[in-house]
This record gives structure tokens, sequence and C-alpha cells, in this order.
């Protein structure tokens, strides 16, 4: 009979516990649990959509690298695993501070968590850092997907005489890749000053994050074309005490001397770099893709939103961030560590 | 729908595709069957179609039995009835599940018998592009109609030039996929004489319904023979040129001035053709060969870069011919006289002329 | 019998408070939140892509009338086909049950107050307008000519807009992956304490073991096209043969996705029957839990058969002879619900009406699209009928047969729900009979051209199918005027229509424990969980013209508070 | 793991910032033992040592990083499924790579017999379907991107 009389909005009458903290309870929810459990489900749900999206490069690397074994043993060569490897450990640091903040969501702990997500944001942009130094150096032998590529044995690229790439010694790809972090660096910067001078502080302290993120690229990208200019001349070095007779005159004149050099190695070693690019490539875009939302968590933690019974964002784009790390995981050692 | 409006005022080119033989019936369900794997195909459809029709019949009967039966009317009530019952229905899932196994092991050995060819067949080399067969033959000759032996098993080894094709004759009830960049083999025995139709069934672009020829079966080899010889020496250039031209050329080329993939090669000859990058070329002997050999040097405005290069694939003689075709194509071109000689003299006449001999590959 | 008069409180009109007019304004629908207002505005856009593509097709058959060139080129022939096909598989009938009728009910079945996540469902609703309006831009820009399969390398050569229609198609996934997480969530965490698994819906169960389906395979539809772009762009070299890629390969991926998409088609359409069979005999569905597995399986076992789409296509003989005999095994759960179908109209109390009529006719058309399943399951059967009409005529009785003619029932039997209006029942069941016999005739004498050889995509064809073609084009007419019919007495009714009560057939499942239309928050009050099934505690009162629950004219009712959420 | 749930907070299960540390180092271990590892002559055998360890490390993230650990059983069961239908992918397309080849080369028209086993030479790809790019540099060219290519098309 109860239940005839019982009407409208019967719901609401089990919010009484939380009541304190509704507003961040959406209407359809019982309760923040449930709130909770749903969002966690979705993430993990969404994860799996990730995990099949990137299963089809796994399968493509699977088969080709079945098929020609030899072409990515040769083909891995190019690829640094100091810079890979250091790439690794700092997305490892990147998913250690991600899950320190979590946890200091769950205690409510907002400004310490904030400070942990932006050491994860900065993270998340040194990587990119050193992922253009590799682009770059790949780009400037022409080793690229299997249509472009171009590689020659012992060509050299001259280091731009102009321009700023010229005036740092860098390649040019480099600093292509360079411009839109600059400039958002540049916008960021800016920005914080504005809402500084406008009394804004929030949104200041914001801007400043990003900022510092954005700077996070350049500290990756300096430390990574340190690292390859020492060991350029290593190797360099290495070469000239070995006497094979490879100086740069000779270089330079197989470079022109054209396809020759090309037809040594098999053709389909362009597709390793096809394969290659598609996966750092896809990855890279879910690095960017977890800097906005990582971005956006630092701000509601700069507006104090999380406690202990509301964390959920943290933990949702903390387990995609892991992911990201997690998938890292694989390429790693399936790109680069190929004996 | 802009790109529909534009194609409206391109109009249908000369089919090259051979008159469809006569439709001859098997059964209501079936193409006569012309090859030993009519007998793995058909009874097992019969088969399956029976014990379709025997389950849909009950399906469909029970349901409008029941339609009838319990028809909400006044008066009528549901009777009480079990919601469910396990035995019955693990019956249900289970006993068709024995025909299906019969209808797997059935259809699988049937499909080995298909795919598996016997030791002694022939072999035909099937090169398939857009939009037209060329078979060759293990004495040499080559046609774009397949000709085959009754009796006698052979074996395809097909390649595709450019996108996906399949070889569908349904007289044999054999098919398969002709892939770029990998072989496939198919084989087939034929059992009746006569003409079938051979298609392609994977769509493979804009004229892919055209991408039909004929399979003739014969008696004996010497009348296969027969059917695929060609006297090369023996015809003048301009024929063999349009006989190449049908196998290798017509698939994108018009011979009237109709546009098709390429532009259509009809009275071109002589004409001032606008390059894509704004320059102009005549069509003459050098651009002709140039066109043949390095397709994308000179490209004709509105065209896209998509014929293959004939380097290798075309020797001097065959350019040679093909050039006499095209040039007849034209109506005022001036025709030289040799052309119209047996080839094998026009090549000596050719070679006095220019003082050297187009080499043979 | 007379309702008490909390009863009529339940099951008044509550104009003002309806989800229809609880705002107004153009802005009140394009950023709703509500699952059903986003379920009805994805009804209708599906239902200008069912029309699009149905013109299309519509075109194509003219065409085909005769086999030589009436009014369309072979280009132009086959740019109506890709486009056709791309419209219908996208843009319509992978959203059309799930999307549309779906994320009208599901909520409300479950007596949930929305779905988990109502931004991610409005964000898959205008995905799927911006991946549809993608198909569209390729359609008026440079058209499409690749088939809706995409196959490489034709895809790779083609002149036509095959970027545009990938990022469409890449799009319309996303919203699919969207529609399908939500749903998956919802059914998880957002039903009552006492909705226990076995007290949901069938249809839940089809629309869970969609969202599976959905969740799964289409990331790899998404990274498929990627790689397409990418390989038409700059020739990686993993699909296109001229640079070491293999086009089988590309078949591989393409039908991971693309056969279990097969089962997100059908899936909510075994669903939507299992619901109207029920109702409409009045008593309770035969064999619940087998159904309801047998949903599951057949979303599991989709993952193990693609390769039967490639048996010819020059896949080893071994991967073959695997997928030929897991197919098999498809047929066993599907065959399971048509024998519970059956097994519910025994004994029951049928009404004629015409989501019934859809029901039945479901039942007849889906047999034949099942039973010819097996013809081309079976290997060396299927090596003569790949490729063919057979094919194309057994497509069409699932997916058409199957899920068009299941949303057309599903439709008739929530539209009063919808909108609280009534059709006209005999017009209705004038449509169906047309769409059932249109399309009978369309698509029968195809299996037999299909057998006898002809093969499809094809603009002109040999003269021995020229009777078949031609009985198929006025068929297809026939199915056309149906169908316009079908939708026309339902447009109608939402604005002539006679205003009905909340439960008009005796339903028992929760959503009609609402008022027509249902009210913002979808219950005004306790929703009263009764089993999905249990018609018995449904009577007639004809005061109010409307099913109530027998509980509101005997006092006692097991009370069940409708709050607490499962644990997931 | 005891402190981890040292304090009642609801639904939150925080980590304990020791454990924390440790699977982090444990990580970065696992990272510097597989580069050693990979110059060390094993043979075939280092992409599966390469693959376990990654395996390793991928379950530490996502036990202790992802809390895993402390999960509803439903939603390990969800992810870990996707792993499955992964394996089915990975596993059925595998099983189809017997009839693959990358190199044959066209038929030779003028020739007979066709090859039954196409040749296998490395480097000899067909040509027939469309040349492989120029294989030089083009002078004064910007970027190899900028390449014109003639089937780009929108």
């Amino acid at each position: 009979m109860s239940t005839v009389e019982t009407t409208a909005d019967s719901h609401d009458e089990h919010d009484d516990d939380h009541h304190d903290h509704g507003e961040f309870i959406a209407h359809h929810f019982d309760s923040a649990e449930q709130q909770f459990d749903s969002g966690k489900l979705g993430i993990w749900v969404f994860l799996v959509t990730e995990v099949l999206f990137f299963s089809g490069l796994f399968v493509a690397y699977t088969l080709y690298r079945y098929h020609h074994p030899e072409v990515f043993v040769d083909a891995s060569q190019f690829l640094d695993k100091v810079l890979g490897g250091i790439n690794t450990v700092v997305l490892l640091f990147s998913s250690l501070t991600m899950a320190w903040a979590v946890r200091a969501a769950q205690l409510g702990n907002n400004n310490f968590a904030g400070k942990l997500i932006l050491i994860t944001m900065v993270c998340a942009a040194a990587f990119l850092g050193i992922k253009a130094v590799e682009y770059s150096h790949k780009w400037d032998l022409y080793i690229l997907p299997v249509s472009y590529y171009n590689y020659m044995e012992g060509y050299h690229p001259e280091a731009e005489t102009g321009g700023i790439a010229g005036a740092l010694n860098i390649s040019k790809w480099l600093v292509t890749l360079s411009m839109l972090p600059l400039l958002c660096l540049a916008l960021f910067s800016a920005g914080a000053l504005f809402m500084a001078a406008t009394g804004k502080r929030l949104m200041a302290q914001f801007m400043l994050a990003l900022a510092i993120m954005m700077s996070g690229y350049f500290v990756g990208a300096f430390a990574g074309q340190t690292y390859q200019n020492w060991h350029e001349a290593n190797l360099a070095a290495e070469e000239h005490a070995g006497d094979h007779g490879h100086d740069d005159g000779h270089a330079a004149e197989s470079a022109t001397a054209g396809p020759d050099s090309t037809s040594e190695r098999p053709p389909q070693i362009g597709v390793f770099f096809s394969i290659y690019y598609c996966m750092t490539g896809l990855h890279a875009v879910h690095v960017i893709a977890g800097m906005a939302a990582l971005s956006w968590l630092y701000l509601r933690c700069l507006k104090a939103h999380f406690r202990p019974d509301y964390f959920g964002p943290v933990d949702y784009v903390g387990l995609y961030w892991h992911l990201v790390d997690l998938i890292w995981i694989y390429l790693f050692p399936l790109l680069y560590l190929i004996n | 729908m802009l790109n529909l409006i534009g194609l409206l005022a391109q109009t249908e080119s000369e089919s090259l595709v051979p008159e469809a033989p006569a439709y001859r019936e098997g059964s209501y369900w079936f193409p006569e069957a012309a090859s030993t794997f009519a007998k793995d195909v058909d009874p097992l459809f019969m088969l399956i179609f029976w014990v379709s029709l025997v389950f849909f019949a009950g399906i469909v009967g029970f349901m409008i039995y029941f339609v009838i039966k319990y028809r909400d009317r006044p008066g009528h009530k549901v009777e009480k009835s079990a919601s469910h019952n396990t035995a019955l229905e693990i019956a249900w899932s289970v006993l068709p599940g024995f025909l299906l196994i019969w209808f797997f092991v059935d259809g699988a050995t049937g499909f080995f018998n298909m795919r598996v060819t016997p030791g002694n067949a022939e072999q035909i080399q099937v090169i398939a592009r857009q939009f037209n067969w060329e078979f060759h033959y293990p004495n040499g000759d080559a046609t774009t109609e397949l000709h085959l032996v009754r009796n006698r098993p052979v074996e395809f080894v097909m390649e595709s030039r450019d996108v996906l094709h399949s070889f569908f004759v349904p007289a044999f009830r054999q098919k398969q996929d002709v892939v770029p960049g990998r072989y496939t083999y198919t084989w087939v025995k034929p059992t009746k004489e006569g003409v079938f139709r051979l298609y392609c069934t994977e769509y493979c672009g804009d004229s892919h319904s055209l991408m039909k020829t004929n399979v003739t079966v014969h008696n004996t080899q010497e009348e296969r023979d027969q059917a695929t010889f060609y006297p090369w020496e023996d015809e003048t250039p301009i024929k063999n040129g349009q006989r190449l031209f049908n196998m290798k050329c017509s698939g994108c080329h018009n011979n009237t001035d109709v546009k098709k993939t390429g532009p259509g090669l009809g009275g071109i000859w002589g004409k001032t053709e606008t390059l894509a990058d704004g320059s102009t070329v005549e069509v003459n002997d050098n651009y002709f060969r140039e066109s043949i050999l390095n397709p994308g040097a000179k490209l004709v405005a509105g065209y896209a870069n998509q014929m293959p290069s004939f380097q290798g694939k075309l020797n001097d003689d065959q350019i040679f011919w093909l050039r006499a075709y095209i040039k007849s194509l034209t109506p005022d071109a001036k025709i030289e006289d040799e052309l119209n000689l047996p080839a094998s003299e026009a090549r000596e006449k050719v070679g006095e002329a220019d003082g050297e001999k187009p080499a043979a590959e | 019998m007379s309702a008490t008069p909390q009863a009529q409180k339940l099951f008044g009109h509550a104009e003002e408070n309806n989800y229809l007019k609880c705002s107004s304004g153009i802005k009140s629908w394009l950023f709703t939140l509500d699952h059903k207002r986003i379920g009805i505005m994805y009804l209708i856009g599906v239902t200008v892509a069912l029309f699009l593509a149905g013109i299309f097709a519509l075109i194509l058959r003219s065409e085909l009338f005769t086999g030589d060139e009436n009014f369309l080129t072979e280009a132009q022939y086959n740019q109506m086909f890709t486009l056709h096909g791309a419209i219908m598989v996208f843009a319509f009938i992978i959203p059309s049950i799930p999307a549309a009728l779906g994320n009208f009910v599901l909520p409300m079945m479950l007596g949930a107050k929305d779905v988990a996540f109502p931004r991610l469902n409005l964000a898959s609703f205008y995905l799927w307008m911006f991946g549809t309006a993608f198909l569209l831009t390729a359609m008026l820009t440079n058209g499409l000519d690749t088939g809706w399969t995409f196959y490489t390398p034709y895809s790779i050569t083609t002149t036509t807009a095959v970027i545009y229609a990938t990022m469409g198609a890449f799009i319309l996934g996303f919203s699919s992956i969207f529609t399908g997480l939500n749903f998956l969530v919802t059914v998880n965490t957002m039903r009552p304490k006492s909705m226990g698994w076995f007290k949901l819906p069938l249809f839940i169960w089809s629309l869970y073991a969609t969202s599976i389906i959905q969740i799964l395979a289409t990331p790899v539809l998404g990274i498929t096209l990627l790689l397409l772009i990418a390989e038409r762009v700059m020739h990686i070299g993993i699909f296109d043969p001229a640079y070491g890629g293999d086009p089988v390969l590309f078949q591989h991926f393409f039908w991971f996705y693309s056969h279990p998409a097969v089962y997100i088609m059908i899936l909510p359409a075994m669903g939507v029957i299992s619901e109207l069979i029920s109702v409409y005999s009045h008593k309770k569905i035969f064999g619940y839990s087998f159904i309801a597995f047998s949903s599951v399986a057949i979303a599991l076992l989709g993952f193990l058969v693609w390769g039967h789409h490639m048996f010819t296509s020059g896949q080893s003989q071994l991967v073959t002879l695997v997928f030929s005999a897991i197919t098999f095994s498809v047929a066993i759960p599907s065959a399971v619900k048509v024998f519970n179908w059956l097994a519910t109209l025994y004994k029951g109390s049928i009404k004629l009406v015409t989501p019934m009529c859809y029901a039945l006719s479901f039942i007849f058309l889906f047999g034949i699209g099942g039973l010819t399943g097996l013809f081309l399951g079976t290997l060396s059967t299927d090596i003569h009928l790949h490729d063919t009409y057979f094919v194309v005529a057994h497509f069409h009785f699932v997916m058409v047969g199957g899920t068009l003619t299941a949303l057309l029932g599903g439709l008739y039997h929530w539209w009063p729900k919808m909108f609280g209006r009534m059709y006209n029942d005999f017009l209705g069941r004038v449509g169906c009979f047309l769409v059932f016999v249109g399309f009978n005739l369309t698509f029968f004498p195809q299996f037999v051209m299909g057998s006898r050889g002809m093969p499809r995509r094809y603009a002109r064809y040999d003269p021995e199918f020229e009777i078949f073609h031609q009985a198929s084009t006025i068929g297809a007419f026939i199915l056309g005027i149906g169908i316009l019919l079908a939708f026309g007495v339902l447009v109608h009714a939402v604005f002539f229509g006679r205003k009905i009560g909340g439960n008009p057939f005796g339903a028992a499942s929760l959503e009609w424990q609402s008022s027509s239309p249902p009210s913002f928050h979808n219950f005004d009050h306790k929703i009263h969980m009764n089993a999905p099934y249990d018609f018995g505690a449904m009577v007639y009162d004809e005061e109010m013209d409307t099913y109530i629950q027998r509980d509101f004219v005997t006092p006692e009712s097991p009370e069940v508070p409708a709050a607490e959420p499962t644990k997931a | 793991m005891t402190d981890s749930h040292d304090h009642d907070h609801g639904f939150a299960h925080p980590v304990s910032v020791k454990l924390l540390l440790s699977v982090f180092f444990s990580l970065v271990f696992l990272t510097v033992l597989t580069i050693v590892l990979n110059d060390l002559p094993l043979g075939s055998a280092d992409i599966v040592i390469a693959m376990m360890i990654a395996t390793l490390k991928a379950s530490l993230v996502m036990l202790f990083f992802m809390h895993m650990f402390w999960e509803k059983g439903f939603n390990v069961v969800a992810f870990l499924s996707s792993l499955f239908f992964v394996s089915l992918f990975i596993g059925f397309t595998l099983m189809d790579t017997g009839s693959y080849r990358d190199d044959i080369d066209s038929f030779p028209e003028d020739k007979q017999p066709a090859p039954r086993v196409p040749r296998t030479a490395p480097g000899v790809s067909s040509n027939d379907v469309r040349p492989m790019p120029p294989a030089t540099l083009v002078e004064g060219s910007i970027s190899p991107l900028a390449k014109p290519n003639p089937h780009v098309r929108l």
C-alpha cells in the first residue's frame, strides 16, 4: 500500500548521509558511491576500448615481424635505446606521481595532489620533448614511412647554416616541431601575467602551471638533444679511431651516389618505420590528450574540489594515464630492443 | 551530388565484352553443371535446402496455427503452461547441431576437392586487371577469352595487376579471389563442351560489371590450340595491334574518342594535347612510346597518374603494332604502306627505313 | 473493477511535467541531457538516414530494371550502391534500435532516472551527426565508390572521397562506442537494488550483449580506418601491396569489427521481438534464461567467425576450415530464440495488432535469413554463392527483414509511450502487410539469381537475369510505399492520435508504469517492482482506459524500494 | 598493504606512499634490466624474456598504480577480457599468414611456363603495379614529406 502513497522524488531520501556535499552528485545518481562506481566501471570499459584500439597496430607489428625478422633487427638499430629508456623512466615516474596524486585526492589533500599532478604534466611534456628529438633525427636522415623512406648509408645531414636551426646547431625538424610548444609556452606565460595583473589569482596559478608544463617539453628536448649530440660525437670519434675510411668526404660522396646504397636493405625496412610512426604517433596523441585531462584536474585541485568521498575524476584520469604508460611499457621493448 | 551531375555528360563506351552465351539451365537453382565440382556443391545445396524447408515450414506452420488457435477473442484466456522446460530446450539446442556437423563435414570435403589441385593438371596463368582478363597457355598462346579442354584438369595461377578481382564461373561452381601482391590458385576439370560465362565477382572499380568474358570448353586439345592460336607474324601490324590493345589497354582506354579511366585513343594521332603543367605536346611516335614506357612523365591534363609502366612488358615489336593500331584509329592520319603487310615483312621494311632493326626482347 | 484514487494519480496525465513539454525552445532539445529526448533526436536522425539510403536503393533498383544502361553510368551506379550501403550500415542500422529505441526505453525499463553518463549520451548523438555529415560530404564532393567495406587496394587508388567517408565511419564508430559504454555501465550500476539480473527484460539483455560487442569490436574499426587513411595519404605499406602490404590483412581487420557489427544490428532486434511476442501473447516468455544467455552467447561467438566473409579471399585453408566450423555454432543460439518465441505463442492470448504483425513477420523473414546463412557457412556451397546476389538476399533478409521489421514493430509498441497517443491500427497493419509482401518480392528472386550466378555490385547484367531483377525492382517500390505508410501512420498519430493512458497494452515491464508520455524524471512515483513478464499482475481498468497493477485494486503488495544501487 | 586501509575512507582505498615508491623503483630496475639483457646474446629467447619483463612491469602498474589489487572483481574481469579479445584477433590473423607473400615478382609475360613457386629473392618488388618512388634525394627540397605524391586524394 505504501507503494502508492510515496510519490515524487522518493530517491532523494536516500541521499541523507551525503547531502552536505551533494553538489557533485548528478541528479540521476542516488549516492556518491553509485556515481563513483559508475564512473569507475565506465573508465575501465573505456580502457578496454583503448586496448583494442591499439591492438590493430600490435597485430600489424606481429605479422610483419613474423615475416621479416631480419628487417626488424636491422631497422631497430636506428632507434636509440638510451633515449627510449629515459623516456620509459620518465613515464614510469609520471605514473608514480599520478598514483600518488590519487592517494592525495583520496585523503582530501588538494594542494598536494595538485603539485603531484603538475609534476605528472611536466613529465608528459618532457616525454614529448625527447620524442621530438628522436623523430627529428630520423626525419633528417630520411628514415620515414615506407613510401618516403630514403635513408642512405653514411649520409650525415649538414646542420643548417642559417636560421634558428643553424644558430642552435640542431635539426630544422626539431625547430619545426617545437614551434607549437613554444607558442603555447608564450601564450600561457602571457596569460599568467595578465591574470595576475587583473587579480585573478586562481587562473594565474593555472596558467602558470600550464606554462611550466610546456617548459617541460623544452627540458626534455634539450636533454634529448644534448645526449644526441654527445652520442653522435662519440660515434664519429669511434669511426675515426676505427679508421674505416668513412670520413666526411666519403659520406658526402655516398650521399650523392644515390640509390645504390639503399638497395642493400630490403625494401620492407620502411614498413618497420611505418609501424613505428603509427604506434608511437598514436601513443603521443594519447599523451597529449592525457596532458589536457591532467590540466583540467589541476584546475579542479586548485579549486579544492576533491575529498574522500569525491575523488573520482582524479582516479579516472589516473587510470587512463597508467594505461598510456602500460602501452609504452610494451612499445619500448617491441620497437627499441630487437636483437 | 555534384560529381554525379558531372558524370552525366559522360556516355557509355562500346563494350568489348563478348556476347553472353545462352543460359543453360541445369536445375531451378543452378546453371548447367559443367565441372566435377557440381557434384560437391549441388547435392549439398539441395540437402540444406530441404532441411531448411522442413524447419522453416515447421516454424511458420506452428506460428500460424498458434496465432489462429490462441488468438485473442472474447472468452479466450491464457492457458497455464510451463514457463520453461529445460529438457525440451536443450533438445532443440543440441539436435539441430548434429545436422550442422553433417553440413560442415560435407562442405569441408567438397571445399578441399575444390582447393587441392591434382598433380596432372595443366597450368594456365591468369592476369586480372581493371577491367579485363588475360589467359596465358603453356604453349605460349595468350587470349582474353578462356579456352579449356573437356575432361582435362587445369590449374589457374592467378595474379592481379591492380586491385582485388575474383575469378568465378557459375557453371563450374568455382570461385577464387585474385589478390595483388600474391599468387592465388584454383583449379577446375570441365566436363561439358560449350560456352559459359566467367565473371569478376570482387568489386574492382567503375567497369566492374563489364569485367566478364567467356569460357569455351573444347572437345580436344587440337580444337583448343586452334582457338587460341593467333598468327602474329602473318597478320598485319594493325590487326596485331588491335589484339594487343584488347588485351592490355582496353580496360582503361576506348578505341573511340570517349574518355574512360584514361583518354580515348580514337582520332588522337597528330592531335595536340595539353599537359597537366599547362604545356602542350603533339601525339606522335615519340610521345606514344614514352607514354607506354613512362606514363607519368607527360600527363594529359585532367587525368590521374594511374597507368602502370609497360617497360619490359611490351617489346619493341609489340609497341610498333600498338602504334599501328592507334594510328589507324585516326581516319586522316597517314598510314604507312608497310602497316598493311604481314607483320614479319613489315618489320623488315621498317628496319630498312630506320636503318636499324627493332630488337625483339 | 475500478482503480484506487492513488492509482488514478499515478496514471493521470501530468501535461506540464512530461518530458516533451517540461521545457521548450530549440535549445532545450539541442542541449538536453534527457535520455528520452536524445532517443527521439536519434530516432529522427536515423529515420532521415533510412529514407536517404532508401531513395538510393530505389534508384539502384530502377537502374537494374534492365540489363543495359538506363539512366546511370557504371560509375554512378557504383557510387549509389556504396552510399546506400555505407549510410544504411553506419548511419542507420547500427544506431537504429540501440541508440533510438534503446535510449528511450532502457533506463525506464531498469527503473533508473537516466543513463549513467547523460553528457556522453548527448556527445554520442552529436558524433552521430558529425559522422553522418562527413558521409554526406563525401557524397556531395566527389562521391564514394569503394563499397561500404573499403577494401584495399581499390580504396587507396580510387579518385573518390574515401578520406571523408572513412572519417565519417570512424566518428560514427565512436558514437557507437559511447552508446555501448553508457548502456553497459547503466545496466551494471543504475539498477535499483531489487532489480536483479534475471528480472531484466530481455530487451535489456540484448542491449547489454550489443554493448559488449560495441565496446570490444568498434575500436578495431577505428584503428583500421585510421590505418586506411594513413595508407591513402602516405602509403605506410601495411595494406598496400605496392609497398609490401597485404590486402587480405585489411579484410581481417575490417571483418574483426564488421562481423560482430552484424550482431550489433540484429541482437537488439531480437530483444525487441522477445518483448513484443510476450506482451501480445499476454504470456510469460518461454525459457527466459535461454533467451538471455543466447544473446550473450551470440555476442561472444560473433568474435570468432569473421573469417567466413573471406572464404574465397585467399586466406589459408586451415583458417577457412576453423571459421566455417565456428560459424555453425552461431546458428544454435539463434535457433533457440526462434523456438522459444514459438513456445511463447503456445497457449497464449494472441492480439494481432500492428506490433505483433511485425513480430510475426520478423519470425518469418528472420527464419529465411537465418536458414540461408547455412548455405553460406557451408564451405563448398559458399564458394559458389560467395559475392553473388544470394549473399545480398541473405543479409537483406536479416538486416531489413530482421532489424528494420523489428524497429518498426518496436516503434509501434513504444510509440504510445513516447507520445501518449494511439495510432491507427488498421493502417498500421496495412503498412506491415505491404512491407512484408514488398520485401519478399524484392529479395526472394535474388536468392534464385544468386545461385544461378548473378554477381553482386554489377551495374550491367546478362539477359537471363532480367526477369528476376524486374520482379525485384517492383518489389522494392512496394516495400518503399509500405515503409512510407508505416512512418506516415506513426507521424499522424503524434498529432491526431487518440490520447491514451500509461499502459495501453498491459505490458508488465517497468517503463509502462510511467505516464504516457513519461515525466521528465521518468517516474513520478515509487516504482512497483514486478517481474517483467508477469502479465497476471496487470488488469484492465475501463474507467482509465489503461492497464494497472492488480495491487492497486487489491491492497496487499510487497513494497520494494527503488533506491540503493546494486554493486557492479 | 595493511596500512592502506588504515582509515575509513568509504569507498576510497589510498595506497601507502611506501608501496608506491617501492613499485616505482622495481619498475625502474626492471627497465634497466631489460636494456642490459638486450645486449647479451640470448638468441631468439630475447623477445620472450623482454616480453616477460614487460608483462611483469605491466602487472605491477596494474596491480598497484591502477589499484587493481583492491578493485571490484567485475571491473578486473572487464579489463582483462580485452586481452583475451586482442589475443583472439592476433591469433586468428597470424594463423592466416602462411599464404601471404610480399615479395612476388610479376609473371614474366613473355616466358613460359609460370613458376609454381614464386621467386623469393629479397629486394625484388612488383614493379608492374605502381613503381616505388625513386630513391634519390630531391634537390633543394625543404621536406621529404613535401614530395609530390600522385595518389593523395581526399
